[in-house]
């Protein structure tokens, strides 16, 4: 079962001075510390937490870098709506996606119209499949990979309607390599994210053989390079620019799917943790009533993301006044949306599989026996959940020992330092 | 006839705590040492014939005789006080120019030490030697290398032997080790 | 059990040159004359004893190693001698009562 | 802190591995050793100084009990048969110590003793050695009584451990909901249960046993949207009468006996097919 499993950060060994914050942050326990740090690739989900909470930068994203675009004869940009929740009030997105030009993209594509679209697209799949409740939205990567590896029995909950960014950048290519007669190859279409997560999306989707998507540069990368632009053409005052720009009926806050279908019986839960709760809640059929759970990993939604320059709370009151502000909602056609729906044109290219669990062998009664191995080491220790020996809690370093990837002596508690009182 | 039939396998048996006793006369400079089975060594000094006998020295050790396993032959050790393996400390020792040529094969040569003076009192004997040796490298068994045993007659001077003797030296010191 | 395994296991130090050797277990004593007389060729040896003449008695019975305990320093002298005629001496810094624990745990059992 | 980890052994327990002989202080059986001490040389004796432990020597003489006693010993343990003098009973007499005599070698003597104490670090590298004979998983937890802040807890506890073993997520699903509602019987009806998995690899078990007012009519409890929940459980989102039925629809098997103000015992079992 070694299946590889793509991971959108490197750690730089070197930095990390062994202060386990990392361990206890990683919501999937996939950290482990042993003379150095290393994760269970299996495990990782790539929620950011590692990058976020780690004060020696020890996990470094890795992310497509301006560089990357230049082997492209055509870039489209799809910036995602936490962009322009990074800039001021008085900053209308267009003046945004003008600065994006002025660095080189040759096109900017809008993903509130197609967000709009599939929130529709997904109220009529609810509609027409009252059988499975509660659907979980496909929208977060990292939520989708916690399903996958913890919830393996959750994933035919998971709404197939593929995200608005990947079908905005499937649209586009069409659109402009019929246009522009070239190669839909020759197209770059960039995202421009606020976590790394998308970036593991695209390099190795869960639901489709290859992305859309040809690459991501961090939110943050692009505003250190747009910033002194904006500036410029603010200073250009009265200058006329095209207003095309639509806003999402959510657009880029919390809730967002389900505002913008106008959805009841729907729970939005932000947070690995919390997502656990809610996933728990959902495996022993607690949840009865829900018809959508919209999870996101990062608290507060994607202006969480360990990408983004302003924090949480400004971008998402942002987001908001910017709507109000100059908000108008763009009408789209739901005839032509149905029938798009019923072509298969929004569904995800197959459903998502979850990955092979962790069990200690695919034998049961071999698994039972390492099991019972578990517990009885588990009972021995401490259960103060020290994270002195390298594994998150004391449960995870039981199992650790029995795949022998640890001795019990590692266990502090047990250790001769311990015995000699320096601890 | 009776012993050569039997090739013999040995056994430490009568294994008595002890004491190894060396004393010294100030007058004529003759070291003897013998044996003690008392709790506490004796450290008083004393007379016998002309000698003035001082304590140097006292170290922990055993007695033993060997019996062969298979035909019950007791082999008396009465005259050994200890072996000791030698290190090659003197030039001229008979010892160590046998210990030079069979270093190479990996044998190495212990001393069996008696009383002493060697003159004057009774020694093992040669076939006593080669049973001890015998006995040590039956104990050995599938090792690389070998034991052989010299008598200490052949020490070139006994009293100035850096040999390793396997005794228990200090083993009742009352004093705390230096850490 | 190959010793090259239980110093790897038991995180021993190891104070001379080492060889691949066979231990067959373990003998526990500080007292030299009860090494000679009832040490077996194989064994295992734990002590707190340093002094050079260690080397010796292990020669004689043929032990697999010395393990001093205690993080007892082991003289030099020691050290040369034994790297001569080829005794292992290995070093610990478990008392011997924890190291007797240990071993039992890696299935050095009498 | 420390102390949970230290030695959980007293002098009788050691008498008993050794089988050894008290030859003095026999009245001292129960006394409760903090550590073990094991060597020859008197000098290291005197320098090691945690009071309250044992020592096991070879060496015979006065000088070393001295030091035991000068050392805070509480025993002293000779062995291969090594016998002290009346001088040395005498002493230890005197101070209180404990003389053992035993014919082990001083190493068979502390593998005994570290078998013997549950916390030695011995015992527990074992664990990871030993293999287990059997193949079934058996788990006991407790239930409290309308504990609705606790409530679902279990479930995913057990959840988690059936899916670390490894099996199929979608009888891993319904085990989790079966536990689940089972749980929530006993939370909202029951005074206290407890509950027992058993798991092998041919079927997953869960026993409920609860203490409560039991159930009068099982047929009418089994039939769907009937609840006994109370008002105050119902604005609470629990008691929409699902419980039972939804066991049923999820399990393999089900039996259910009660005794009216005495308890109720829920029995389901689940078959593992494994490909």
């Amino acid at each position: 079962m070694d299946q590889y499993f793509y991971h959108a950060h490197e750690i730089i060994k070197e930095r990390c001075d062994g202060s386990l914050k990392c361990i206890r942050f990683c919501p999937t326990q996939a950290l482990r510390f042993r003379k150095e740090i290393t994760f269970l690739s299996d495990l990782c989900i790539d929620c950011g937490e590692c990058i976020a909470n780690c004060p020696q930068h020890v996990f470094k994203p890795i992310i497509s870098t301006v560089d990357d675009l230049k082997s492209f004869k055509y870039l489209i940009a799809i910036p995602s709506p936490i962009l322009y929740a990074q800039f001021g009030l008085n900053i209308h997105p267009t003046i945004v996606n003008q600065a994006l030009k002025q660095i080189g993209f040759n096109e900017i594509a809008d993903i509130s119209k197609t967000s709009d679209e599939l929130g529709f697209a997904l109220l009529h799949h609810l509609k027409t499949h009252p059988d499975i409740r509660p659907l979980i939205s496909s929208f977060c990567p990292s939520i989708v990979r916690l399903i996958q590896v913890k919830y393996p029995n959750l994933v035919g909950l998971i709404e197939p309607i593929d995200v608005p960014r990947e079908i905005v950048a499937k649209r586009t290519k069409q659109i402009y390599s019929e246009k522009l007669k070239i190669n839909p190859k020759e197209i770059g279409v960039f995202y421009l994210t606020p976590c790394p997560a998308i970036f593991v999306s695209i390099k190795q989707p869960a639901e489709k053989k290859s992305s859309w998507i040809d690459g991501a540069i961090p939110i943050r990368d692009i505003y250190s390079l747009i910033f002194p632009i904006i500036q410029q053409l603010l200073d250009e005052k009265d200058k006329e620019y095209q207003d095309t720009f639509h806003f999402g009926k959510g657009w880029g806050v919390l809730n967002y799917i389900s505002r913008s279908v106008g959805l009841e019986n729907c729970l939005t839960v932000t947070g690995v943790q919390n997502a656990k709760m809610v996933f728990d809640d959902i495996v022993s059929s607690k949840l009865r009533d829900i018809d959508f759970i919209e999870a996101l990993a990062c608290k507060q939604g994607c202006v969480g993301g360990a990408f983004c320059m302003e924090n949480p709370y400004i971008s998402r009151h942002n987001s908001i006044f910017l709507q109000k502000k100059y908000g108008d909602i763009n009408p789209f056609d739901k005839e032509k949306v149905i029938t798009n729906y019923n072509e298969g044109y929004y569904f995800l290219e197959h459903p998502v599989l979850p990955r092979p669990t962790r069990s200690f062998n695919p034998d049961i009664s071999i698994s039972i026996r390492k099991m019972k191995q578990k517990m009885r080491i588990s009972s021995k220790l401490p259960q103060k959940d020290c994270g002195l020996c390298g594994a998150p809690t004391c449960d995870e370093f039981a199992e650790d020992c029995v795949r022998g990837e640890a001795e019990p002596t590692d266990c502090a508690f047990f250790s001769d330092e311990f015995k000699k009182g320096r601890y | 006839m009776h012993e050569e039939k039997c090739s013999h396998i040995w056994e430490m048996v009568d294994v008595i705590p002890c004491f190894i006793i060396t004393e010294k006369c100030y007058h004529c400079g003759k070291i003897a040492t013998y044996f003690s089975t008392e709790h506490t060594p004796p450290i008083e000094e004393y007379r016998e014939g002309v000698h003035l006998w001082n304590f140097m020295g006292s170290a922990q050790s055993i007695k033993f005789n060997l019996k062969c396993t298979k035909c019950d032959k007791l082999e008396k050790f009465d005259e050994l006080l200890g072996v000791m393996m030698c290190t090659g400390c003197d030039e001229k020792c008979e010892v160590n120019v046998l210990l030079k040529k069979l270093e190479p094969k990996r044998t190495w040569i212990y001393v069996a030490f008696g009383y002493l003076p060697i003159d004057e009192k009774k020694q093992l004997s040669p076939k006593q030697i080669s049973i001890l040796e015998d006995y040590f490298n039956q104990r050995r068994k599938s090792s690389k290398s070998t034991i052989k045993i010299v008598s200490h007659k052949l020490v070139n001077n006994i009293a100035n032997c850096y040999a390793e003797i396997i005794k228990d030296v200090d083993m009742l010191c009352l004093t705390l080790p230096e850490k | 059990m190959q010793l090259i395994e239980i110093i790897e296991k038991l995180n021993l130090k190891t104070l001379t040159n080492v060889e691949e050797r066979n231990v067959e277990g373990v003998f526990i004593s500080d007292m030299l004359s009860d090494v000679m007389t009832n040490a077996k060729s194989g064994n295992l040896w734990l002590t707190i004893q340093t002094h050079k003449n260690t080397v010796s008695a292990a020669n004689l019975v043929n032990l697999a190693a010395i393990v001093i305990t205690h993080e007892k320093e082991v003289p030099q002298e020691t050290i040369d001698l034994a790297n001569r005629f080829y005794v292992i001496i290995l070093g610990s810094d478990l008392s011997t009562y924890e190291l007797v624990s240990k071993l039992v745990g890696i299935g050095l059992t009498p | 802190m420390a102390e949970e980890f230290r030695l959980n052994l007293n002098i009788k327990k050691i008498k008993e591995v050794l089988k050894a002989d008290v030859v003095q202080g026999k009245k001292l059986l129960s006394t409760k050793i903090n550590g073990v001490y094991a060597s020859d040389l008197v000098s290291d004796v005197l320098a090691y100084s945690k009071s309250g432990s044992v020592l096991l020597t070879g060496l015979c003489t006065k000088q070393v009990v001295i030091s035991a006693y000068l050392s805070l010993f509480k025993a002293i343990i000779f062995i291969r048969g090594k016998k002290p003098n009346k001088e040395i009973l005498e002493f230890a007499e005197e101070k209180n110590m404990i003389i053992l005599l035993t014919e082990n070698d001083m190493f068979e003597a502390c593998v005994k003793i570290a078998n013997a104490d549950s916390n030695s670090i011995s015992n527990f590298v074992k664990l990871i050695e030993s293999v287990e004979k059997k193949n079934t998983i058996i788990r006991k937890f407790h239930i409290d009584g309308q504990d609705f802040s606790n409530s679902g807890l279990l479930s995913t506890q057990i959840k988690s451990i059936l899916q670390n073993i490894g099996y199929d997520p979608y009888l891993i699903k319904r085990v989790s909901i079966s536990a689940y509602e089972g749980e929530m019987n006993v939370v909202m009806h029951a005074k206290e249960a407890n509950l027992i998995l058993n798991a092998n690899e041919k079927e997953i078990q869960i026993i409920i046993d609860d203490r409560g007012k039991g159930i009068s009519d099982i047929e009418l409890a089994m039939q769907k949207g009937y609840s006994t929940a109370t008002e105050d459980q119902r604005v609470l989102g629990f008691g929409s009468g699902m419980g039972l039925p939804n066991i049923k629809k999820n399990s393999d098997e089900l039996k259910i006996s009660s005794e009216v103000g005495a308890g109720t015992k829920v029995e389901m079992k689940f078959y593992v097919i494994q490909e």
